[in-house]
């Protein structure tokens, strides 16, 4: 084991504040993040879709037009109820345009829309990660019998393939409170992938001296866990966390398309992508519209988790 | 060496066991009556009775799991008399709706699923791989970044709207593909390959981006790798450090991977056939959720956890094939 | 004339200069001592020499070897030197084999792609007789296991034997024994000592243990941050150094046989 | 001997399950890490236990200081079985023996801060900070020679040789009687190495504890033991004073590990101390 | 009457040869007629099976008639109208080549009381006057309702006269089979056919090819033209891909037909050349919200005339498609079904509701402020859709309605068990033959017929007049009467208001350019007259 030189530097160099704040571990990760303009963007537009989420009822008053509002004015019902005038109806009334068939304003329902996506994908995400990381510090950190068991447990879950079953679940499912089911559901299938890193890690951190010292010092085992290691997964956490809001944002939408994810008239946009499909190459923007919305997000929490991964280990990888 | 494959198999199968009854207890209790889709639109609860009695559904649960456990193992019959239907093992089951066989159908339809894996198959690992290489070959430059950026875009988009946008484009608009369909190979070749195309595109592209990824990180990381240096320091030429000491040691883990995502590919055709109406097992375990057809969907899930889990298993001995510290070790 | 002349040798990652106009000389069967701490910039020298540098270095100044100047040498000719006339022992020897070929292969791959036109089964007859000369037992039977089935020692006496297999002119060991246990260390200093005996090969050996460089080199070089401090004879360094860091580096070695006190140390404090 | 008893150690057993070895139906193999190790430490004297890699030193360690339960045999401290006590009460082994450990940067937790480092064994064992968290922290790193302001930074931001004084400052915060250095200056360059030796040496000078010293280099051990134990494959294979072990080894094994030590010539040695004399 | 406008019958007629491609999204439900009961399937049937009676070809003079098939003219029926004879044409045989049989007849129909095939159309089993303990041939030998004389004639027992015996036989269920085949799943393999074309292929969820059945006589059969040399049913495809593929027309693509496009087409059909080849035909089929009488407010009838009043039919219009794709109905029967009469009991301007109107009934039963009503849908686009339109338009007189969406799969079994069932559903409901109303009004609204399970009178409407009603009308033999009163009777019925008709679906066809003879005046294809116009084409 040899000393790098950085080390050797920190020991050469005099007493300096900018080295204390270069390398305080827990300032660094928004440190690189607000110098790079890309996941700058990204940050502004999941803000914005954010925000969208919370003042959805504000911004619909102010754009005249709520979700579940009919525009019979807005379609033409000799066409099958196309939207009138170009581009989907875009207009000053209705901003991104009208839904074929009953006229309801699509920007309305886009903002509605992100309201489920996010709390769906939240949920999810939250849920995964509080079970990811309890059991597989558990399982990291006991071994043993407890491993045994809960590394079967995810085995066993992870044999399942997960989208088959979900759909077929769901659709079983009755439809009331869709969404903490499909929070639910979206957790249990997912949570053994997180903890499959955690626990990994877990196993690695319990190799390292500091464990063992801690435990010379006195700690107890649940100390030990939530003090010593935990923070430790600060960074896995926060870099699975960044990349688990997209999946399943992607998941939710992906339901949503195959017709078991929120129930109407409740927008969510892989619901409004659903009941585009049928128009795609007759309304382009009602297909359009919920697509690059969806995709933006997912890109933007890509970029992010991206951004964030080599922040957290510049190394690479 | 045998023992770690008995305790391998032997873990798999209980794996498998209660995948089953997991999967036949969730169903038994959120399924609809299978009688009374039998019955039909003009229905008396004496028919419905008669019907129970006569397949067996009005045994208790455990009793029902066993009969269908032996179906698994030894074949079985549904229904009776001259209207029974014989279903020999593996028996996955009887579609009340479609009166059919739930193996035939998933064997009918399992060789078009096959093209659809194998092709995107084929096709992810090869733009993975190849794609990956540039971007670690040209670290931090123009393609890299260029490539990196391509990967993020079909990592974001979800492939359903992929899938759509492609076909408005290259069918509707270009008409350069067909509106795929699932043309037999020995039919017409090239047609074959022209129905593909699409399928093949949007089930490989999200995999595609991931393996990228991977490739990239695994090669960048395998060229800082101390034994890289040795094979340098050797004087070997450039184009054998590569092929023998980067590439091997950065692939071996993405064609191990590559193994289990192909296992796990039936979820994946579910959407990729559904959206393009090809007739293989994904679409009809989608057409069976919508017909809420239980007894398909259940094969169908037990059929994917099967390739899941036992494709680990051929994973885990693949890799100690490939990698000799594991094969000498032989431990999980 | 000396075998390997380095003159003004200067390393640069960017703004920083890890080696700092760096010169030694080493003549044909020579062996030369590189010490220093930590991060002086040993393991630069020798890469340096190998032309082997990681990517963003820069290399500036004279290497020449047998009159050939190896910083302005073509990468394909630097290639035909590097394993064949000038070889490199690395300092972890489990991380420099590559875990997916038996030895035997790695070792025969460095001699194959040297001599063109050797059989698979040449080679690897030539590996097995590398082996041998490592003193690895039954060199046979073992040229075909994998470097995680050796042991420390072991995978240092393969790395000696791939570097052996060309007869190389100049070897450079770059802390081969640092991983190493005394025992095994020691066995691995005789055997390059007797290698070298056999082949009159020359040695450059970098490390920090001054004991081991004592034994091993004729000459010194003492780097501290990327600069020499001090190049002389080994006797001259070690009876008679001249520089206060050389000076205060030997007093910081403990001893084994000598007097037990205060170890004095460079600077005190922190 | 120089003080009292802190630690007996008699016919200590260490087996570890074998990985992979476990059938279904069939325990793993076990492997015998220690052997049958006995010892004792006193207070003020330092026990350096050497060997080549995977003898057992580390293993044994770890048991005499109850960080791994004995498969067999007994560990007293100052008087007291505490070979099977378990949870709260080792809470008084902990009090008494502390450990340093080999990689100065694996054994701080690179989350927390010096003072969340230093004082954590008070912490964990629930005991007050005398003169608060702060001071207390400043104290001690004052005391094993590091700058007092350093007390928020984090481990990354030391050199080795600072890391370790860090885990040493750990150590010290209880006031230990028994301090177990587990190659505590193995990683370290000459010149560091010489200010750690030099660090315990004079810390010891001071508390008077007894030091259980594992090391590989044996020209390190000779520096700091006052008393040797030789091991090999888990046993004790000679053990004594220092000056015994070293001037007359009786075991084939210490010989041969004596004389692997790479040396440089005496007459070379006596010439640079004539003109450094001189100078 | 027949409203079928546009055509693929202009621009060229059918000839003999070629192959007719069928796009479809999903399968058949059945090849077996003794289990498959739908407007898809049963024109399927028309082609491979043939039944004593058979409605007529879609281009005859009265398409709704029922007109004889295998039989040689229509049931001869007894005085007391319990006893039905048909006499089998000479020369029908099976693909076998073996003739058909009276006792194939009988056998073919007595499957239908297998406890496990017998799930297609019901009347037979209603009708004839076979014990409750038959349980088809396969496990109880002879039916004992159904009497074979000789080789060629056929009797049939009923329990009660029902005057449009005819029409029951025309129904799948009817199809002969030669004695004792029919049972497992031999129908994936083969199909005993009797019409002109037998199994060539069949992949079930994929395709099913039909070549010609030698054994078919052209001269026997005054129905089928069958023009094509096979068909290609290409199933499994989306819906949207359908239209594009029938749209864009590559290739084979000119021989190829579907079912009604998607809404979303019907913007791309305006181009001169589309709008000529495309097919307008309106359904037999009514689309209507049932409102359950035994739920509390709805129980009060003024509650049901003012929702009848408050919806906007014209915004549920537009949800269903627009103006194309449906016809507002304000009567239970649509108008291309026999027995239809016009009126509108609760009209509105521009059909978008009377709000006012049914804000003063609701105020006059109680109910000023409107109340909480649970609507069931089904997780279909279109019935979403129209549910969401539904909660807008009754918004507006205080009625909260809660969407209940229930999966497609087990719609229709959980709204026809009344425990299940909530205070109102969307659904529909066509006739199984259109020659007279009686297969609409008295499944819907017979309350003698409410069950606990499989239950169609959604309204849970028992009403004795109703019921005297019914039964009168359906003991009368001439079917010109029926018809009148069933009109009279629709009426009487919307009086209570027990459903809400909200409109009668248009089928919109686009065939292939090379397809010819597609018309439907109920909205239905007949693929036994369609047939190509160049059969070298494609
Ligand atoms: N890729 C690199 N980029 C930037 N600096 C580097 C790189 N590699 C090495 N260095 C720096 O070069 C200097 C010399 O490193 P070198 O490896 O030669 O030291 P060394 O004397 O061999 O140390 P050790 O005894 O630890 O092996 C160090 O300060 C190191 O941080
Ligand atoms: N937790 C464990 N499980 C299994 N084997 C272990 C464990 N800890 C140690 N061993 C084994 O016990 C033996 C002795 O290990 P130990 O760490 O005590 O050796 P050491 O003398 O300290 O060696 P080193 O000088 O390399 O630190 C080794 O062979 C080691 O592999
Ligand atoms: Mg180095
Ligand atoms: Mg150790």
């Amino acid at each position: 084991m040899s000393i790098s030189s950085t080390e050797l530097e920190a020991a050469g160099a005099p007493d300096n504040g900018a080295l204390v704040a270069a390398t305080d571990p827990r300032r660094s990760v928004w440190h690189v993040l607000l110098r790079d303009p890309s996941a700058i963007a990204c940050l502004v537009y999941i803000g914005i879709v954010v925000l969208m989420a919370i003042f959805a009822p504000l911004i619909v008053k102010v754009s005249g037009w709520g979700p579940y509002d009919f525009d019979q004015t807005a379609i033409d019902p000799n066409l099958g109820g196309i939207p009138l005038g170009s581009f989907g109806g875009i207009s000053a009334d209705h901003w991104l345009g009208v839904e074929p068939q009953s006229g309801r304003d699509i920007f309305a329902r886009i903002v509605y829309g992100a309201r489920a996506s996010m709390l769906i994908a939240v949920g999810a995400t939250a849920l995964t990660t509080v079970l990811g990381v309890v059991f597989g510090l558990l399982a990291g950190y006991f071994g043993g019998r407890t491993d045994m068991v809960i590394s079967r447990l995810m085995e066993f879950l992870m044999a399942f393939p997960a989208l088959i079953f979900m759909i077929a679940v769901l659709s079983a499912l009755p439809a009331d409170n869709r969404q903490y089911l499909l929070v639910l559901v979206i957790s249990v299938f997912g949570w053994p992938y997180l903890a499959r890193i955690v626990r990994a890690q877990t196993m690695s951190l319990k190799q390292r001296e500091f464990v063992e010292a801690a435990l010379a010092s006195g700690a107890s085992r649940t100390r030990l866990v939530f003090t010593e290691i935990l923070p430790n997964l600060r960074s896995t956490i926060l870099v699975m966390v960044t990349l688990a809001v997209p999946g399943y944002i992607g998941t939710e939408a992906g339901l949503s398309f195959l017709g078991v994810g929120v129930v109407p008239p409740t927008p969510s946009w892989g619901q409004m992508i659903s009941s585009s499909v049928g128009w795609y190459s007759v309304v382009p923007t009602y297909f359009l519209v919920p697509g690059t919305f969806l995709a933006l997000l997912v890109l933007s929490f890509m970029v992010l988790g991206d951004r964030v991964r080599s922040a957290v280990d510049p190394g690479g990888r | 060496m045998t023992r770690y494959l008995v305790n391998r198999v032997l873990g798999m199968l209980l794996v498998l066991f209660l995948v089953a009854l997991f999967t036949y207890m969730v169903f038994f209790l959120l399924s609809p009556d299978p009688a009374v889709q039998i019955c039909g639109k003009t229905c008396t609860p004496e028919r419905i009775d008669q019907i129970r009695a006569n397949l067996g559904l009005d045994d208790p649960f455990p009793v029902q799991f066993l009969h269908f456990l032996e179906g698994l193992f030894l074949g079985r019959d549904y229904g009776t008399g001259a209207s029974a239907v014989h279903c020999s093992a593996p028996c996955l089951g009887y579609s009340f709706q479609s009166a059919q066989v739930v193996t035939d159908m998933i064997v009918q339809r399992l060789p078009v699923t096959a093209v659809v894996a194998i092709g995107a198959a084929v096709l992810w690992l090869l733009a993975g791989v190849i794609g990956g290489l540039l971007s670690a070959v040209r670290e931090g430059r123009f393609t890299d970044r260029f490539i990196t950026a391509l990967t993020l875009g079909g990592m974001s988009v979800p492939n359903y709207v992929l899938a759509l946008a492609l076909q408005y484009v290259f069918v509707v608009q270009l008409q350069w593909l067909p509106f795929p369909q699932a043309v037999p190979f020995a039919d017409d070749p090239g047609q074959w390959f022209l129905n593909f195309i699409l399928p093949w595109t949007v089930l490989a592209i999200g995999y595609a981006s991931s393996y990228t990824r991977l490739t990239r990180a695994n090669v960048i990381d395998t060229l800082s790798e101390n034994f890289v240096r040795t094979a340098r320091a050797k004087g070997l030429r450039p184009h054998l450090v590569w092929r023998r000491h980067a590439l091997r040691p950065a692939l071996t883990p993405i064609v191990t991977i590559a193994g289990m995502d192909f296992a796990g590919l039936l979820g994946g055709a579910l959407i990729t056939e559904t959206v393009f109406g090809i007739n293989g097992v994904g679409k009809l375990a989608a057409d069976s959720i919508t017909k809420n057809d239980q007894p398909v969907i259940m094969a169908v899930t037990l059929l994917a956890a099967f390739f899941v889990v036992v494709g680990n298993m051929v994973v885990d001995l693949l890799y100690s094939a490939i990698d000799p510290r594991v094969r000498a070790g032989a431990t999980t | 004339m000396s075998l390997l002349r380095v003159n003004d040798l200067t390393v640069k990652f960017g703004d920083v200069t890890v080696v700092d106009g760096l010169g030694f000389e080493l003549p044909k069967g020579g062996s030369l001592g590189i010490v220093g701490e930590s991060g002086s910039g040993k393991s630069m020298t020798s890469l340096a020499v190998m032309g082997l540098l990681p990517k963003g270095a820069l290399c500036t100044g004279e290497i020449s070897f047998d009159g050939i100047d190896l910083n302005t040498l073509s990468e394909r000719r630097m290639r035909e030197i590097r394993g064949d006339r000038i070889a490199m022992i690395f300092q972890d020897p489990l991380s420099s084999l590559n875990p997916y070929y038996t030895v035997g292969t790695q070792i025969a791959e460095a001699y194959r792609s040297h001599r063109s036109g050797v059989s698979r089964r040449a080679a690897r007859q030539v590996a097995i007789e590398a082996m041998e000369r490592v003193h690895i037992k039954e060199a046979g039977r073992r040229v075909d296991d994998y470097p995680h089935q050796f042991s420390g020692g072991m995978r240092q006496r393969v790395m000696i034997a791939m570097a052996l297999s060309t007869e190389p002119e100049l070897i450079i060991a770059d802390e081969p024994t640092t991983a190493l246990d005394v025992t095994v260390q020691a066995q691995i200093l005789d055997l390059l000592a007797e290698v070298r005996r056999d082949t009159g090969a020359a040695l450059i050996m970098i490390t920090h243990d001054l004991a081991v460089v004592s034994e091993v080199a004729d000459t010194v070089v003492v780097m501290r941050y990327g600069d020499v401090v001090e190049t002389g004879s080994t006797e001259q360094i070690f009876s008679d150094p001249r520089h206060p860091y050389t000076q205060a580096l030997l007093d910081a070695v403990p001893r084994i046989d000598d007097e037990i006190g205060d170890l004095r140390t460079l600077g005190g404090g922190s | 001997m120089t003080g009292e008893l802190l630690l007996r150690a008699r016919d200590l057993v260490k087996q570890f399950p074998v990985a992979g070895t476990a059938g279904l139906f069939r325990p793993a193999r076990l492997f015998t890490a220690v052997g049958g190790v006995s010892f004792d430490l006193h207070a003020g004297e330092t026990l350096a236990l050497v060997g080549e890699s995977g003898s057992g030193k580390s293993t044994t360690a770890r048991l005499a200081a109850r960080l791994l339960d004995v498969t067999s045999g007994t560990v007293e401290l100052a008087g007291q079985d505490v070979t099977t006590r378990k949870g709260k009460d080792l809470a008084a082994v902990r009090r008494t023996v502390q450990v340093v450990f080999q990689d100065p940067f694996s054994s701080l937790n690179p989350r927390h801060t010096v003072e969340r480092i230093v004082t954590a064994p008070l912490l964990y064992q629930k005991r007050d900070i005398p003169g608060g968290s702060r001071e207390f922290t400043r104290t001690l790193l004052d005391r094993v020679g590091l700058n007092p302001d350093w007390l928020n930074r984090y481990p990354a931001q030391f050199s080795g040789g600072q890391a370790q004084r860090i885990g040493i400052a750990r150590a010290l915060a209880v006031g230990p009687r028994v301090l177990v250095c587990d190659e505590a200056v193995s990683a370290l360059d000459v010149s560091v190495q010489a200010q750690i030796i030099n660090l315990l040496r004079d810390l010891q000078a001071e508390e008077g504890f007894g030091c259980l010293f594992i090391a590989h280099d044996l020209a390190v051990v000779r520096q700091i033991a006052t008393s040797v134990a030789v091991m090999t494959a888990g046993r004790v294979v000679e053990a004594g004073d220092r000056d015994t072990v070293f001037g007359d080894p009786q075991h084939e094994y210490t010989r041969r590990l004596l004389a692997a030590v790479p040396r440089i010539r005496p007459e070379w040695e006596a010439a640079r101390r004539a003109k450094a004399a001189a100078r | 009457g027949s409203t079928t406008t546009g055509g693929a019958a202009t621009g060229g007629a059918a000839v003999k040869g070629g192959t007719v491609t069928v796009l479809q999204t999903t399968d058949f439900s059945h090849l077996d007629p003794a289990r498959g009961f739908d407007g898809g399937v049963n024109a399927f049937y028309r082609l491979v099976y043939r039944t004593l009676v058979t409605k007529a070809a879609n281009d005859a003079a009265d398409p709704n008639a029922m007109v004889p098939d295998l039989a040689q003219g229509l049931g001869e029926v007894s005085a007391d109208g319990l006893t039905w004879t048909y006499k089998i044409k000479p020369g029908v045989k099976f693909d076998t080549g073996a003739a058909i049989t009276s006792k194939d007849v009988k056998f073919g129909i007595s499957r239908a009381w297998d406890p496990e095939i017998g799930i297609g159309a019901p009347y037979l089993r209603q009708l004839l006057a076979t014990p409750d303990t038959y349980k088809g041939p396969y496990q109880s030998g002879e039916n004992p309702a159904i009497e074979t004389p000789d080789d060629t004639t056929v009797v049939f027992k009923l329990k009660a006269p029902f005057p449009e015996f005819d029409a029951v036989l025309s129904m799948p269920s009817a199809v002969p089979f030669p004695v004792g085949t029919g049972g497992g799943n031999e129908f994936i393999n083969d199909i005993v056919a009797s019409g002109p074309y037998d199994l060539e292929a069949f992949t079930p969820g994929s395709t099913i090819k039909l070549k010609r059945n030698p054994n078919w006589d052209a001269a026997t059969d005054t129905e089928r033209k069958a023009y094509p040399d096979g068909w290609n049913f290409a199933i499994g495809i989306d819906g949207a891909t359908i239209d594009e593929r029938l749209i864009a027309g590559q290739g084979a693509d000119v021989n190829a037909m579907a079912g009604s496009v998607q809404t979303a087409t019907i913007a791309r059909l305006q181009t001169p050349q589309l709008k000529d080849r495309v097919v307008k035909a309106p359904s037999t089929c009514l689309t209507y919200v049932g409102l359950n009488t035994s739920k509390k407010n709805i129980s009060d009838v003024r509650v049901r005339q003012a929702i009848n009043l408050a919806v906007d039919k014209t915004t549920l219009l537009n949800a269903t498609g627009g103006n194309q794709f449906a016809t507002i109905a304000s009567t239970i029967i649509p108008s291309n079904v026999s027995g239809h009469a016009d009126y509108n009991l609760y009209p509105s301007t521009g059909d978008t509701g009377d709000v006012e109107k049914a804000k003063a009934l609701l105020t006059e039963a109680g109910l000023p402020n409107g109340f909480t009503l649970t609507l069931d849908i089904r997780t279909r686009p279109v019935a979403q859709a129209q549910g969401e339109a539904i909660q807008q338009s009754l918004k507006r007189v205080g009625i909260d309605v809660k969407l209940n969406v229930i999966d497609a799969a087990t719609y229709y079994e959980t709204i026809a068990t009344p425990s299940q069932q909530n205070d109102a559903a969307i659904t529909g409901w066509c006739p199984d033959w259109a020659s007279s109303a009686s297969t609409f009004l008295p499944p819907l609204f017979d309350g003698r017929q409410i069950t606990d399970k499989g239950n169609q009178n959604l309204a849970q409407l028992n009403d004795p007049a109703i019921n005297t009603e019914i039964d009168r009308i359906k003991a009368l033999t001439d079917l010109t009467e029926a018809n009148k009163a069933w009109g009279e009777l629709d009426q009487k019925i919307m009086e209570l208001a027990p459903i809400v008709p909200v409109n009668v679906e248009n089928r919109i066809y686009l065939p292939g350019s090379n397809v010819a003879g597609l018309v439907a005046p109920q909205g239905d294809q007949d693929y036994a007259i369609i047939g190509l116009k160049d059969a070298s084409k494609g």
